[in-house]
């Protein structure tokens, strides 16, 4: 279907969860897209990063909590969940506020390595305009 | 009066319209996405504790605990309400007007 | 005390209807009225009965109609809003010439007076929206 | 219907018009509501100023212009259409960059006034507090 | 050039669709070629036949339901998106047990694999939505 | 690299997140209610001097004549283009990125 065409996709991510669809919707094109071999990555800008936070618990608004499904990302090789620094910092977040998201590299024995990258504006600036499909939600 | 805002102040402007405009003795409440402005350490932290020198904050938790954002987290000063709490809020004030 | 709602988007997209549901069910709980829900805009897309989503997923709609029976609430839906949406009863059906109509069970459709309405007439109108 | 009932309406706009819907969708609701005499106002908050520029023309974005109808609401006896001063000048603009809205006085043997008021934050505040139902769109 | 096209809101409530709609018209007048139009999110509600906006308002709908005449567009709403939000095909409303459907002549549902295609096959995607 | 930015500067930080991520050469367009931001003397004037110094800023001239706000109120050096122009800025460029 792919025709051996190699492209590279990014899903740009700039909400917080639950508030809207977006998130949720995002991964699932994400989950679908694996199957086409297409260099994927996700990038988590602005209040995209509250995707991400860790102990999300979806009870008390009756939503169904999506958030483990980004560990597995890394069964379907995708493995580059760029976090932009300046974004966290802003909203008072560390690193440490986040899931921890791992896979496992094929070329190392299977070792656990973690799937979130956290990057400045500037890296994350020279990554996008690596990219050949943009994907905002 | 009772405000509602229901949008992250690091993307939309509604909680800094909202609390240009708030009057002394005015309650707020952060809803929905509008919560993650309620942890401190924050880009606009000062300018909550700054508005709560003359109202009061209040945050919905269901919604906090839905974005990851433990209690513990919470700037100094702002109540958690659930959503008996939000009914509470509505009925304790003569007017509603929400943000959105 | 007797509460007005009004609910500006549709179901999944924004959170706007499911707060407001939470909003109506402790509002009753404690023993408040619902004058009214009122669905505006895209809220008018909470109205219909087409709506399939995921097992594992809250049905908004479903949840809606549901709490309509239990406590007799008043689900109006903009008459306006509605047509320009594709939101139809059976009678919007028929005197706009479709084949179809979709609106669900324990929602009504009817005009913007019905609103105003309920401003007048509930001690606190609340709105839910983007 | 109203039984005698006589409350503060305000209609809280703060959206351009036509990048989304709710800039018309709330006139639908004023006019509607112009009906059941009420005491009404509209505030224009933040962008919700550009709902009154002067000299807007959607052919080319093939959508209707309604910003005439704004200039209707006087035979409603809608005439309090409060600007907040502020927010003008955050967007650029003056009171003179707005259409002119005006309706007949009856009280001073049909004079023309205006309908847009010029306030400042701090007076719409106060506007704001008196209110009984506010409306938000 | 060829163009792929992803829209993610609904009609009327954002302008996401009639610009996607403008800009589609003037691609395909300058000579290019548009691989698909995919509908996402609330942006499938832009298929509904169901929708009857006023006589002095454009029929954003019937706008796309004509391109896709003229043009032969590959215009594709979300199956999972739809079903959530109540469009429906014949064959969708059979299989879920529902009593009308209401997908507008023009448009097909099929999957999220449609959109992740139209991004591997078109030298361009463009992204409209709220 | 094309930006496009539908969404007010003055209301949502969508246009400030594309300047800090732009590269030098890129363009940036602004369409639906994005193109609020490209007139003379608001508060965010001196952030697009500063952004033209290194990008290209368009705006789509169908939506600013929506709005109300004429062309020679525009900030200098901000060009205006039509929808034909839009698809021919996407031509031009190898990706597209927009800041919804």
């Amino acid at each position: 279907m792919s025709e051996g065409v190699i492209k590279k996709f990014m899903y740009v991510n700039r909400k917080p969860p639950y508030g809207t669809v977006y998130a949720l919707e995002s991964l699932e094109v994400v989950l679908i897209g694996a199957a086409f071999d297409q260099d994927v990555s996700l990038a988590f800008i602005g209040d995209g990063v509250y995707q991400l936070t860790a102990g999300q618990s979806t009870g008390g608004i009756g939503m169904k909590n999506f958030s483990p499904t980004y560990n597995a990302l890394g069964d379907y090789d995708i493995t580059k969940l760029y976090v932009e620094k300046e974004s966290l910092e802003e909203r008072g977040l560390a690193i440490d506020d986040l899931m921890e998201v791992v896979y496992e590299d094929e070329d190392e024995d299977y070792a656990e390595k973690p799937s979130i990258r956290l990057v400045s504006r500037a890296e994350l600036a020279d990554i996008m305009a690596e990219q050949d499909v943009l994907l905002n939600f | 009066m009772l405000h509602t805002v229901n949008k992250s102040p690091f993307e939309r402007n509604s909680l800094n319209t909202c609390l240009g405009l708030v009057k002394p003795g005015s309650a707020v409440l952060l809803i929905e996405d509008g919560v993650v402005g309620a942890i401190k350490g924050t880009a606009i932290e000062d300018q909550l504790i700054q508005a709560m020198q003359s109202c009061k904050l209040y945050v919905l938790g269901p919604d906090l605990a839905a974005r990851g954002l433990a209690e513990d987290k919470l700037l100094d000063g702002i109540q958690v309400v659930d959503y008996g709490g939000f009914v509470d809020l509505v009925a304790e004030h003569t007017s509603v007007q929400s943000w959105l | 005390m007797k509460f007005g709602i009004l609910i500006n988007e549709g179901p999944y997209q924004h959170q706007a209807s499911d707060s407001a549901y939470q909003f109506v069910k402790a509002a009753l709980e404690k023993g408040h009225e619902i004058f009214r829900v009122f669905f505006y805009h895209d809220g008018v897309q909470n109205a219909t009965r087409l709506a399939s989503p995921p097992q594992d997923d809250r049905n908004i709609i479903a949840l809606w109609s549901a709490l309509a029976k239990e406590h007799n609430l008043d689900l109006v839906v903009c008459v306006a809003a509605a047509l320009r949406r594709g939101i139809l009863d059976e009678n919007e059906a028929k005197r706009g010439g479709k084949d179809a109509h979709n609106l669900a069970d324990g929602f009504r459709i009817s005009g913007l007076g019905q609103l105003i309405e309920a401003g007048i007439q509930s001690d606190r109108l609340v709105v839910f929206g983007d």
